[in-house]
């Protein structure tokens, strides 16, 4: 994989993330900045994993693991807050 | 690699700054949740697999509940 | 090129420790300094991670894919830091504890009106 | 090389994918809007960058494939849960959305009144 493809890759990932916090910045209510926050969740544990193959070691991988099971705690407590107050 | 790595550190100087100038605290909370989940990944730039783990484990999780639970006992907006 | 690299992270985390001050010394709401706090710790644990940085190293980890220990970053801040992660987690834990039980004598959140009713 | 090609071709597209429901997150109007955009879109574009990465290196497939099935499991439960709990405490839509089928369901009338 040469060091062009690895630099384009990363970039349109890092504009991903530039994307999802403006939103984060401009969202009128708090539900638009925690869906914000979730999607730029979600495209870093794809970042991690992407990088985890550039770096070249496998042990990289259990970051993106405990990414993918527990970032969804966070949102579930915020959709419980804005339900009825926890 | 050195253009992603400002890059994110800019964006987690710009959600700690909107940290610090929203008045709504539950926006505070998620803004101070994306400062913990770039700070994870650059200490995953900086070969600390451990730390990015026990950081994103923590900090995007179980700190936002946390927050959010207090929140839930004591009043939203900063007056 | 490389020592560019380690300035954007230095930037980074005294960046992070300035406006953690900031928030601090400026806001008035307790849960505000709280998360102000946060992010500070966020910011000392990312200068004491960057300070070990090694620009041709990998992860101070050993594996069966033969990585040498001349070729890894330093692991002793790694280990200071893993330890102050969770020790912050609990600070932070018994600040919000102490806020709420405030809000609930003094029916308020403000600095300044629960400095008025001391004795 | 067959397969390091392969791999490269599935990365990028999940790549294009995640970069597109970004784009939807910040450009649609709405709240529900940005939250379809930005659960499907980031769905598909994670589990095809995740698979790509272990097609090219066939080692990794099976803990490639476990933190698909991961996000593939959990990223719709909170999607749904903040959708969900924004139409209860009464976020509205747009005024260009034509229809709101949720209005006559019981439980949301109940919480408006």
């Amino acid at each position: 994989m040469s060091e062009t493809v690895v630099l384009v890759f990363s970039g349109v990932i890092g504009l991903a993330i530039l994307l999802c916090l403006l939103r984060l910045l401009r969202g009128p209510t708090a539900a638009d900045r925690a869906v914000a926050a979730d999607t730029a969740c979600t495209v870093t544990t794809a970042l991690l994993v992407f990088m985890g193959f550039v770096f070249g070691r496998r042990v990289y991988l259990d970051v993106s693991l405990v990414y993918a099971v527990l970032t969804f705690i966070g949102a579930v407590a915020i959709a419980r807050f804005l339900e009825r107050g926890i | 690699m050195i253009i992603l790595v400002s890059l994110l550190v800019l964006l987690m100087l710009c959600a700690a700054i909107a940290a610090l100038v929203f008045r709504d605290l539950l926006a505070a909370v998620i803004a101070s949740c994306v400062v913990s989940l770039l700070a994870s990944i650059l200490f995953y730039f900086l070969h600390a697999p451990d730390v990015a783990m026990a950081e994103a484990s923590i900090g995007a999780a179980l700190v936002t509940a946390i927050f959010v639970i207090a929140l839930g006992r004591t009043r939203r907006y900063e007056e | 090129m490389s020592f560019l690299e380690s300035y954007a992270y230095y930037v980074g985390a005294f960046g992070l420790i300035l406006i953690g001050l900031l928030v601090i010394l400026v806001k008035r709401n307790l849960i505000k300094i709280i998360i102000g706090l946060s992010i500070l710790d966020t910011g000392v644990n990312l200068f004491l991670i960057s300070v070990g940085y090694l620009a041709s190293g990998t992860a101070p980890i050993f594996s069966r894919e033969g990585i040498d220990s001349g070729s890894m970053v330093d692991p002793v801040p790694q280990a200071l830091v893993l330890t102050a992660i969770v020790i912050g987690v609990a600070v932070l834990a018994l600040a919000l504890g102490l806020a709420v039980r405030l809000y609930q004598n003094y029916g308020t959140l403000d600095m300044r009106k629960i400095k008025e009713l001391k004795w | 090389m067959v397969l390091l090609v392969v791999g490269a071709v599935v990365t990028g597209a999940g790549i294009l994918f995640l970069f597109l429901g970004s784009l939807g997150v910040f450009r649609m109007p709405d709240v529900y809007n940005r939250l379809q955009a930005g659960t499907k879109c980031t769905t598909l574009g994670a589990f095809l960058t995740i698979i790509g990465v272990g097609i090219m290196e066939p080692a990794w497939f099976w803990k490639a494939l476990a933190i698909a099935l991961f996000i593939l499991l959990t990223n719709p439960i909170s999607n749904h849960a903040l959708g969900r709990a924004s139409r209860k405490c009464g976020v509205s839509l747009c005024d260009r959305s034509a229809v709101d089928k949720t209005k006559s369901f019981r439980e949301y009338e109940k919480e408006e009144a």
